[in-house]
């Protein structure tokens, strides 16, 4: 039947890989974004948002050249970043993350801060009333009851690293097992005279992917709903 | 204002203390955090978080009492509200009134210094008020913390509060006992004509098993009302309504009317209208009875005159009944 | 780092070369267009080894010194082809002033983007010198890369194309008109040259691998031209 | 419940005809879609259109009215309601009972063949509640649209209803005209024990303009009441609630209770308790008294007893009182 | 200062074009869907969410092929186009709209889709009493009260369109004045060895675009919400 070959196998694991740890590694920033752009007012509020919103409009090619601009091992940030911590993101599946993380960032933002939005801030307030500082308010009241929507932006920007292409090859390249996650390993087999069928295999398991993540995110939001009692 | 107690909302200037602690202060710059006051906090709409079931709910302000500062705890309140049946549910699953018994009940767990009530039956229909108003009661009576009750509802705040406030488009009117407030002629059109009435303060001394009647002692007499179930010798608080009582000058004989008192009149309200209140001193105690102007032509009311005032025991009901509770509940009503 | 036209040729070299090599090194080629690769490697990339398809891509790196420019060789040749979707009846001669505009027949001609795919580069250089690609040019229709040109043609988008004759090895449903003559553009050549700053002892062994005749074998299996001297 | 009559929920059997139109009939399979069936909806939480401003909502029915059948027509709405002030406003901008009359005036508007009317106070607080009942006895007076009430408030039901469906549980415990259902014993627990009462039509006699008194004919006699703003020879419906009234053997000299009329006693109810209401025949008019067990006892009351009622004229106040409006209004009684 | 090339006027009034019929024709689609996802219970529903989802996690590059595969002039579908409209969308820029529209869809229906899920149901019930037929129901309460999510998603969809590159070169490659949107000038760009100061202006429009775009977003946003009376 349908058995996956190795370099299949390895470039959906690594797809997954690179898609986990990109959301799993913007959720924060990403909850701190929508927080800003929910509930504070602030000078620059707008430029805030348009930097966030620019990955959405601008080509993802030109997103990969500039994160190989500025992390590039010679790069400002890159360099910083090699020197300080011995990291480096370029050519690197760490690098790949980041870059599925940009790109997936309006999109998660945008989920993220709608949900706060709908958070009734009274509960908030009863909730300082009731002992609890500000930081753990958030812990206790905000988060559970934005959970829903932080679970939609998870999975939408799970989503979206899935077959994120653009950036990722400019910024760290096609390294087969390293780099090359489901979306590259397609562009190098359609670059082929005889590739044909194995991208064809390849879309299907992006499809079964794409159609078990949906899946999945339908049923924990089913369960979150239940569970907050709506 | 409530908010601002609760340090919710951030007044311009003014001071705030509760139990020798300063919470706000202007012109000192102290303004502690909701979550440092202390206040426990009943909200109008509930805000019962809906994430967590009534256990959770319940506990969330409990959590983060010190152990050693701990004076109620779950179990007192969960016996003394009720909560058994549901403490496994989701607030979404309560009924209005159950909903607000968990949410006087998590403001408790808070172990507050002071509790304030904003409201908390505004949204109920009168058979969930009815449910609820008893287990407010049962927390002034059994626990030691002064509440502040903000309400428009005179009835309930005549069967709840011992001190009144009385706040009028922002601005405090009259500050005293309630007894002393509801009696005041020129407070009228803030207490209500309707329910206007004078509360008065007896004993139970006799039940009457055959016909189901308590007798209640007060300064003036002795009063007969529907069976009350508490023991010879509680306190309790009768509130008289002016339209209840009626004028004679001399004792009505053989009427269904049981209780007739005589009485100097000291006062008498001198609006246009068909309707005279008359201010009565009954010895020693306050009652007002509203009479027609015609009747005050009629039998030739002047202030001074020795009247006998009928009051029907059927209409001194539940509503107007209530225990008195040492001057430990404070409430406010608040017109518009 | 390798130019993704020469990803099945290269694939096959490398594998020969684990098979010959008894360190039982492995080759980890990395295939993209040459113009991602090219600032990749000027940005620092891991790479060894680099194939351009474009030597305007090595002028670049030389000039930023990410190469070491006296290991820079020709290594590969190709042909370009005139192809036509495998039902059409499109049949024209190469010649100067060949009427291409007219053997299209209101259809397009599919090249790779002349601005940057060396298929493009080469084709459009090719009708100029023909003098033909001031009236084709709007007529064309410039593909992200060689292969999405020949898609183009192979789904019969476009009434013909230009592409390398090593990518029509195996399109089955498109035909090869006719083969640009050598002399109607400037040579094509892939270019081989060891990464700036690698020493590694390996890479300069499939270095030498590839200029030599067993990968000279296999890349002309392929449809490549050999321009090593070895060969 | 009222929802199947909108159209609104689909029953599982049964048959609905209004006005002789059949508008679904299970074993027929006629079921008319809500927009077909005419019925004018007035909804407990308004549901007002927010984007729309007042003047959108009251004419979103009547623009799918065709031209000739429109009875009703905006200006005669916004005059009976009162709406000219904020006919441009939005409803986020209006009052709880202001947002009840627009939709009033809406359902009104659709120039239906019935109005339903789904506690349409219920969530508004007394005063609001006040703002708006003369409003929808306006329509009921004004308009010969017959109007379904629903409702758990005994006072609304009685101000407004001619007719009254009582139901329990989900089903309809009794039927007939509002008096008649109000004065029978047995439904005591459904009507209400606080609220219990009889309903009396009387006639605007005369104004005493000194006293500020209207003095009204029923068959039993003539009530004094505070006054009316209402033409001699207007009909209206007064509503004596049982505790307001007392009972004594003998006409009573001197006292401040205008209203005594002569009646026999007709029947008792006999329910355990300090309290016994008296069904009282006072010149062909019911009457229900509450009084003491023990005032049964010493004046010794029995069935067809010779007493005389004692009415308060100051307790027949604005609440009590209410227009005739020749049988078109139905009311139905919730109980849970 | 700063003035704009013949090209990039062109590539910048394409682009525009593009984007904003690709919002237009997708607007009624887009609430078809929302409509079925978010009211109809109905037997393969999981399967249409998974359709509407898959362009976000399928690589653009396959979208584009895929719809070539589909709509060229040898495609099923498009042979029909051709044959019956005498429509031919490879090589023209409607084509290059559909590319963007398809990559767009996604975002659009999630927004969408929110917020008819957050439509009281109630108020349509009361415009069944009031005499509106269901689809003027539509029109009169539920289209109104869902216009800011409609308008999000509109947004964000012509945001998403403006950004489009990877579907759109595969499907209608790059032609300019024809297909050569912004993202396609810039990436033939930012392939060139020295075409990077042109790649950057481009940049800079791209980035000006999104920020009007957004601005203009807020904007009607807050009218719309103040129209609303929320
Ligand atoms: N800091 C303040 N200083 C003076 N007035 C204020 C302040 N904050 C609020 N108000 C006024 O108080 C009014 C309502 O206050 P509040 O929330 O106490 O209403 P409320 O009386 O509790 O209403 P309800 O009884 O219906 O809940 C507001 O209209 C506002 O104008
Ligand atoms: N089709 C039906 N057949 C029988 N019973 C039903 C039907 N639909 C609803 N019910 C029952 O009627 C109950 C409530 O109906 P309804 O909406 O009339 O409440 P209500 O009495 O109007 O409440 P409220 O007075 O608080 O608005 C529900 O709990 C439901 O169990
Ligand atoms: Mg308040
Ligand atoms: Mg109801």
């Amino acid at each position: 039947m349908f058995e996956l070959t190795p370099l299949e196998r390895e470039a959906l694991g690594l797809s997954l890989r690179v898609a986990f740890w990109s959301v799993l590694a913007s959720l924060p920033l990403g909850l701190v974004t929508a927080w800003l752009l929910a509930r504070c007012e602030f000078y620059g509020k707008t430029l805030i948002n348009g930097l966030v919103h620019l990955p959405l409009v601008v080509p993802p090619v030109v997103v990969g050249y500039v994160l190989l601009l500025l992390l590039g091992r010679r790069g400002p940030l890159g360099a910083w970043l090699y020197e300080t911590f011995d990291l480096t993101l370029a050519f690197d599946w760490k690098g790949a993350a980041l870059a599925a993380a940009v790109m997936a960032f309006p999109l998660m933002v945008r989920a993220m801060r709608l949900s706060l939005e709908a958070v009734d801030r009274r509960l908030e307030a009863a909730a300082r009333t009731l002992g609890a500082r500000p930081f753990g308010v958030f812990l206790t009241v905000t988060l559970p009851l934005m959970s829903p929507g932080i679970l939609a932006g998870a999975i939408l920007a799970f989503a979206r690293s899935l077959g994120e292409f653009g950036a990722t090859i400019t910024f760290v390249s096609n390294i087969p097992g390293e780099t090359q996650t489901l979306p590259l390993a397609l562009y190098s087999l359609s670059q082929t005279p005889d590739g044909e069928s194995g991208a064809l295999r390849l879309v299907a398991i992006a499809i079964v992917l794409a159609f078990a993540s949906l899946a999945a995110s339908e049923f924990l939001a089913r369960r979150l709903r239940r569970h907050m009692g709506a | 204002m409530i908010n601002i107690l609760a340090g919710l909302v951030k007044p311009d200037s003014g001071r705030i203390a509760v139990a020798g602690k300063l919470l706000f202060d202007s012109s000192r710059s102290i303004d502690l955090t909701p979550e440092r006051r202390r206040i426990g906090y009943v909200f109008q709409e509930g805000r019962l978080f809906p994430h967590l079931n009534v256990r959770g709910n319940l506990i969330y302000g409990l959590q983060r009492v010190p152990r050693d500062e701990r004076r109620i705890e779950l179990e007192q309140v969960v016996r003394l509200l009720g909560l058994d049946p549901f403490l496994h549910r989701r607030p979404s699953d309560l009924s209005g009134g159950e909903k607000q018994r968990v949410a006087l009940g998590r403001a408790l767990l808070a172990n507050p210094h002071l509790m304030l009530m904003d409201e908390p039956l505004a949204a109920l229909d009168q058979p969930r008020k009815e449910e609820v108003m008893p287990f407010i009661e049962r927390l002034r009576d059994e626990l030691t913390i002064p509440i502040v009750y903000v309400s428009h509802a005179m009835d309930e705040v005549v069967r709840l509060a011992d001190t009144l406030v009385l706040l009028s488009e922002g601005r405090t009117v009259a500050v005293g006992p309630l007894d002393e407030l509801t009696s005041r002629l020129d407070l009228r059109p803030l207490t209500g004509r309707y329910e206007a009435g004078a509360v008065i303060d007896a004993t139970v001394v006799r039940q009457d098993q055959a016909f189901a009647l308590s007798e209640l002692a007060f300064s003036g007499g002795i009063l007969q009302v529907p069976h009350i179930d508490l023991p010879p010798g509680s306190q309790l608080r009768v509130r008289l309504r002016a339209r209840d009582i009626a004028l004679a000058l001399e004792r009505p004989e053989n009427t269904s009317i049981l209780n007739v008192f005589s009485g100097v009149i000291r006062d008498m309200s001198d609006e246009p209208g068909a309707q005279v209140d008359v201010l009565l001193d009954v010895g020693g105690t306050a009652l007002w009875a509203r009479v027609t102007a015609r009747s005050r032509h009629d039998l030739n009311l002047r202030i001074g005159s020795r009247v006998y005032a009928l009051v029907k025991a059927v209409a001194i009901d539940r509503h107007t009944l209530g225990r008195t509770s040492g001057r430990r509940f404070l409430a406010n009503k608040e017109i518009y | 780092f390798a130019a993704a036209s020469t990803t099945n040729a290269l694939n096959e070299v490398a594998e020969s070369y684990a098979a010959s090599d008894s360190s039982g090194q492995k080759v980890r080629p990395v295939f993209a267009a040459t113009s991602t690769l090219a600032m990749q490697i000027s940005k620092g990339a891991p790479a060894h080894l680099f194939l351009a398809a474009n030597p305007a891509w090595m002028d670049y790196l030389v000039e930023r010194h990410a190469i070491r420019p006296d290991s820079r060789r020709d290594l590969l040749g190709n042909r370009l082809v005139l192809i036509a979707p495998a039902g059409s009846r499109l049949q024209i001669a190469i010649e100067p002033g060949l009427p291409l505009v007219e053997a299209l027949a209101g259809g397009r001609l599919a090249i790779g983007d002349p601005a940057h795919v060396p298929a493009g580069i080469y084709a459009k250089a090719a009708l100029e010198r023909l003098g033909v690609w001031h009236a084709v040019a709007p007529r064309t229709a410039q593909a992200a890369n060689v292969r999405a040109a020949l898609a183009l043609v192979d789904r019969g988008e476009a009434a013909a194309g230009i592409v390398y004759q090593s990518d029509v090895a195996v399109g089955r449903r498109t035909r090869v008109v006719a083969v640009f003559p050598a002399s109607s553009h400037p040579p094509i050549t892939y270019q081989v040259a060891l990464v700036a700053g690698s020493n590694l002892p390996e890479a300069k062994r499939f270095y030498h691998f590839l200029l030599g005749p067993e990968a000279g074998a296999i890349f002309r299996r392929h449809g490549f031209l050999t321009l090593t001297p070895g060969s």
